[in-house]
């Protein structure tokens, strides 16, 4: 038994840290280790460059441009991808609607969509949650009424990401009002151009605004764009959820803050601005995050572990289901000590969010809280960490 | 022992309370803050109707003589509508270096219009490459020349530094840390701002060659940095009021929220997971609140070590109950809370900027086991 | 507005100390310090040295034995009690049965039990939990059935304090089971000499044997030992369970705790077992525990203040219903300090509790671990921190 | 990256989880703890044919040559079963030092002894009036006397010390610390036993001008601090899979008592509040299961510095997971999880007794944050 990676899992590592040397163009990777905001032009030129490579979609089935990557290159691409400080692909595109497809589409609508999203031709948002259906997602009320050869939707989705950029979005609509909640859902692919849709803009406590309401008057959409069968939507959007477990926890990118904070701590040593009380005390707290981390890490190596040779039991089953939780409070955390090493200067905010005066300072200390009060999220979105605790008591627990 | 408040301060912090919640509704609050100076000039106006800004004065020289446990209770009410004008720069920062150090002339030049709402001051102390919340070791100096004194350094995170008509400097010269009395506008500096994430606004000042007059020092030569303690303290105190007036009115909008919002058939108040978190949510705040009046009646101990290790406890307490407040009532929320166009993901900014401001709470963790604990 | 106390009060406080230094017997003050088990005569002790001072029962109405003092003066008695290292009298019979007694009791029982509960010439216990029946204390099974001028008690309590140096029981049962179950529940006075009465004793994790089972078979009580009506003895409970909020958080106990520790800081510091990052470590966690500690104090005092001046509002009744959660984590943390500070040798059990080998080491040392483990139960007893998370939810939030 | 048993590891675990779960239910425990020596014999001499006792040692010492992960799976199993018998001290503490050090002489006379089970062996090295877990600056010494060697000193929280039959000391020699194998009932040595709150014993011994044979140096003269060293991060190791095994077992203890314990009516499984908590100590034993892994794939490290960091890390999660697990386990228990008569206490016990030895999670913080981090 070793936590080593193989000879080859590790040529596998310089392969991807050597792309990334070389592909990665700075000012995105400067943007990433200020976890400054990214535009929809800075997504579109990382994946066209990653897509260009064959790895844009690599959890992909071979045969729709996916590699036959092990579940350790997978965690391996995805660690370097962070430490190297490249842009996450968007999960709409890569990880969702693009899996769905491959499993649940016909013919003509992967022959459609699936290079376009694998190259971010087409940019896609996710049209679940609605007011009073976030956690209770079975709830939602977006009507969709056949008519001919169209659906007519009629409703409102909201916290929809990017939806400002999307050019398409996939949706879950409620096809039989009179079955039990989770039966009557159906699952369409809506062209965001279509006349009767109107996408308002929210702005969030990181000052950002890509999350949208999206709301449906009428909006027709040609009966083509069901995936599978009608009122079978709940199944597919499940089958969506469970994807992807190597990269859950997220290691890779709170790894890459760890080093991050390193960095700061070293920095504001160095200038005097810390004391060795300060140092120390930072440290310590650092220190404590580490070993959290490297035990979150390895809990995520059984996992991965597992999915490479199921059979061997080292607990993997329970594990993998506190990789979500764990990882969350983990990157909060992280965020929580940028916080502090950025100090009262770090109030201000960044001006190219507000348009307002010439910056007060450069980068990663005016990054700092915006990106702290973003990453509330992290806790909140796709299933809250009390909703996961609900699961977690009851599938692995039986309470 | 004595916890009652006087019928005056009965009265004061029930003014300001009716004030906050007739005029600071969350809608007018982000009205206000879009207004040009960043904040609304009229509510200021009013605030010097109300008194408000005459309250660290003496009578003699047409203030109120109130003391912390007068500040608390305003900030507290601030503290509920997110209020975002500039009273704790203004008056009790400024307002309190005046009170303590400034000379009668001093006074009878600024404090009338700071008292009718018509001077906007603010304190420029730290600075950006300084040991982190020094109150000796900064780099501005002020350097002697022909009966004038020269101001040379860069000041940042000046709280309400673009809109001040006068700043108070804090600055090295030979006989050790001083303030100056600078017109904002003149010759030499340069104020540069920008919107904080709390809705407020921030400025670095860089001072060049700026001339300052020799009547414009306030206190002696050398006393700069005892004033600067008290007024950080004095401040610290007025924020840990604040904090707790937007914890509690966190805590009552979590609540309600809770009571309204249903999913899976229920209202998300009846999850006892959840019932617990707003019950550690109470604890906070009542712990809080009384290090807040802790903060308050230690403003006027003598003994200066006592007074600081006490802030100090206060700020922490400040700090920590701030943080899991404000956290989870995010959390709570949910998706609601991390939009701006909700009130909650607001208080949850403010608290974490009033964490930050004059030390937070690991620092002043640090300070307080050095100083060897509470008393 | 002031945290200081009055002249009056400050003598009363000097009074007290006065008194504690003059009578508190040393070895007493030494097994309290180092947070030994007390035994039976060490409490009768005390107890009657307080009686004779008039201190016994403060409390109480002054017309039977107590004091009338302010809700300050009980606050600084007892926080005094604590300083001084100070036994706590038993509080079945000072602030349980006796308040009852009190409040409920006939003359004739008035007369009988109130002066021998004072001087503890009675040792009382309390019979409330049974198996089945702990935080849902309603749900009692312990049967009394009316037989002439008897109750025939049958059944089983569980976790009786001290059952095992009791002379009387005031014990809940049941005495009409077609009644909802709240309502057939009696409050009588049981002679634990009498036929029938098993006390088992129940060994706890700290190696004491202070917790115990009662088993009643057929025990006659006669029936002038019922407290106020039959039936009724839930109002009864109730009462007696909200007697005395002055010292709920017991502050007085924790402060104490914090002196301790940091003489306990000092002793290793000089003798070289600590290093100076071990000191500094140490007086951190300490320091941040004597914050939350001034925090509980001032809510304490704020509960204090509002009990003196009824109607001047600082938020005191929401405060008072969380000073037993807050008190008893403080009180749980501190306990967790002192085997920080024991280290390796504080894993050796005090002998007297073993009748083992001689002592490998005195006091506070070897007490560490099983005044910690003792410690858990004040997060259950009385009603568990869940219980009160609940019951604060309730009746404070509303939720 | 490889995290599969082999199959000779599978049949190991297996055999010791079956016999721990046959003979150390909680009754037949208790029946042990109360035997003479303070543990069963019995139990001992099975462990000796099962072959654990030869688990560290070379093949051609007659022993399993084994390492960390087969060290790690008997601890995990001895863990559940809150298991009494001084593996640590005689097999991971005494048998490392012996496996590492010892001449070929030395372990023709000991090792069969304790393979058979019949010899058992303790580590005495800490002192009350020393650093807390230092390696060296201990005060015990060896003064060498005409070919023997004179110990002097005294050493505390050994081990099973009084049912030890000989003893490795350390002692501090003019040329460093050594290590010496000592008689337990050898002219000079006091040996003064006592029970511990985890069900164990422990002892106190003097050594008053106690002789010792020259060839009885374990190691060479100075090797001493580099042995402990070496010697305690594998017992750490073990120590942190023995309290992942106690932790499964609390909280399978623990979940099935919330599933049959009624209170209002209903299983109190059934509240959230207490699900949720079961929720986070699960996370907190997982955590726990992968930094035991973690430090028994640590141990052949070759480079020092890397493996003591690795080491402390585990010590560090260990302790916090075990600190809250214990804890939570007792509480989600109500009174009974504080009664002697019932599993869950003992664990809690056990749990607290393990962050205690060799150094608490906050003395490998530190220690962890002195050297930087990890890696």
């Amino acid at each position: 038994m070793n936590l080593s990676f193989t000879p080859e899992e590790q040529a596998f590592r310089n392969e991807v840290r050597a792309f990334l040397r070389d592909y990665l163009p700075d000012d995105l990777r400067q943007k990433m280790l200020e976890r400054r905001h990214l535009g929809k032009e800075d997504l579109v030129r990382w994946q066209r460059i990653l897509n260009a490579r064959g790895w844009a979609t690599p959890a992909w089935p071979v045969d729709y441009g996916g590699q036959s990557w092990t579940p350790a290159q997978r965690y391996i691409f995805q660690e370097e991808m962070a430490l190297g400080r490249a842009p996450e692909p968007s999960p709409f595109n890569v990880n969702m609607i693009g899996p769905v497809l491959c499993k649940f589409g016909t013919d003509a609508q992967k022959q459609r969509f699936l290079t376009r999203i694998a190259n971010l031709d087409d940019w896609w948002c996710q049209g679940f949650s609605e007011p009073g259906a976030g956690s209770d997602l079975a709830s939602l009320k977006t009507r969709a009424v056949r008519d001919g050869d169209h659906y007519v939707v009629t409703g409102q989705k909201i916290w929809t990401t990017q939806a400002q950029h999307a050019d398409w979005m996939f949706a879950l609509v409620r096809t039989d009002p009179a079955a039990k909640p989770q039966r009557g859902i159906s699952f369409l692919l809506i062209d965001m151009a279509s006349p009767g849709i109107t996408v308002r803009p929210i702005e969030t406590i990181d000052g950002e605004r890509d999350a949208n309401e999206v709301f449906f008057d009428a909006v027709r959409v040609p009966s083509e764009n069901l995936i599978g069968e009608e009122n079978k939507g709940w199944d597919y959007a499940k089958a969506l959820l469970g994807h992807e477990r190597s990269g859950i926890a997220r290691v890779g990118l709170s790894k890459e803050r760890v080093l991050r904070v390193k960095e700061i701590e070293a920095l504001l040593a160095e200038s005097g601005v810390f004391s060795p009380a300060d140092q120390a005390r930072v440290r310590r707290r650092r220190v404590e995050l580490e070993v959290e981390l490297k035990a979150l890490e390895i809990t995520q190596l059984r996992v991965v572990a597992a999915d490479s040779q199921a059979g061997h039991g080292t607990g993997a089953n329970s594990a993998a289901s506190i990789l979500k939780i764990k990882g969350t409070e983990l990157q909060q955390a992280l965020t929580e000590m940028v916080v502090e090493l950025a100090g009262p200067e770090g109030l201000a905010m960044r001006p190219e969010a507000h348009g307002a005066n010439a910056p007060l300072a450069d980068g990663w200390i005016e990054a700092a809280a915006p990106y702290y009060f973003n990453m509330r999220k992290v806790s909140i979105f796709g299933g809250s960490n009390e909703i996961q605790r609900n699961i977690v008591a009851k599938t692995v627990l039986g309470l | 022992m004595n916890l009652s408040l006087t019928e005056e301060q009965r009265l004061l912090g029930e003014t300001v309370t009716r004030f906050v919640a007739d005029r600071y509704d969350f809608l007018s609050r982000e009205r206000y803050v879009r207004e040009p100076p960043g904040f609304s000039r009229a509510i200021w106006a009013e605030f010097a109707q109300l008194g408000l800004l005459a309250l660290p004065f003496a009578e003699q020289d047409g203030g109120f003589g109130a003391g912390g446990v007068e500040t608390m209770l305003v900030m507290q009410a601030l503290g509920r509508g997110l209020v975002v004008e500039p009273y704790l720069s203004t008056v009790v920062l400024c307002g309190t270096a005046l009170a303590l150090a400034a000379t009668p002339a001093q006074k009878a030049i600024l404090l009338p219009g700071l008292i009718a709402g018509e001077t906007l001051i603010a304190l420029a102390h730290g600075e950006r490459h300084a040991p982190r919340h020094t109150l000796t070791q900064i780099r501005t100096k002020a350097t002697r020349r022909n009966g004038y004194w020269l101001l040379d350094g860069e000041k940042s995170a000046v709280l309400d530094g673009d809109s001040a008509d006068k700043l108070i400097v804090s600055a090295r010269t030979d006989q050790g840390i001083a303030l100056f009395l600078v017109d904002a506008r003149a010759e030499g500096v340069t104020v540069r701002g920008a919107p904080t994430y709390d809705g407020r606004r921030i400025a670095d000042v860089t001072f060049e060659a700026a001339p300052v007059a020799a009547d414009a020092m306030l206190g002696a030569p050398g006393a700069g940095a005892g004033i600067l303690r008290s007024v950080i303290e004095t401040a610290i105190a007025a924020l840990t009021a604040e904090a707790v007036g937007i914890m509690e009115a966190t805590l009552d909008m979590t609540t309600e929220y809770l009571k309204t919002r249903h999913q899976f058939g229920v209202a998300i108040g009846s999850f006892q997971a959840l019932q617990h978190r707003c019950v550690d949510m109470l604890i906070q705040l009542e712990l809080a609140r009384s290090m807040a009046l802790f903060a308050a009646v230690s403003l006027p101990l003598e003994d200066a070590g006592t007074r600081s290790r006490n802030i100090s406890a206060a700020k922490i307490q400040i700090g920590r109950s701030g943080r899991f407040i404000g956290q989870q009532a995010v959390q709570l929320h949910g998706a609601i809370g991390i939009t701006a166009e909700y009130q909650v993901g607001h208080a949850f900014k403010r608290l974490t900027a009033i964490d930050t401001l004059f030390g937070d709470a690991n620092h002043h963790l640090d300070a307080l086991a050095e100083a060897g604990g509470l008393a």
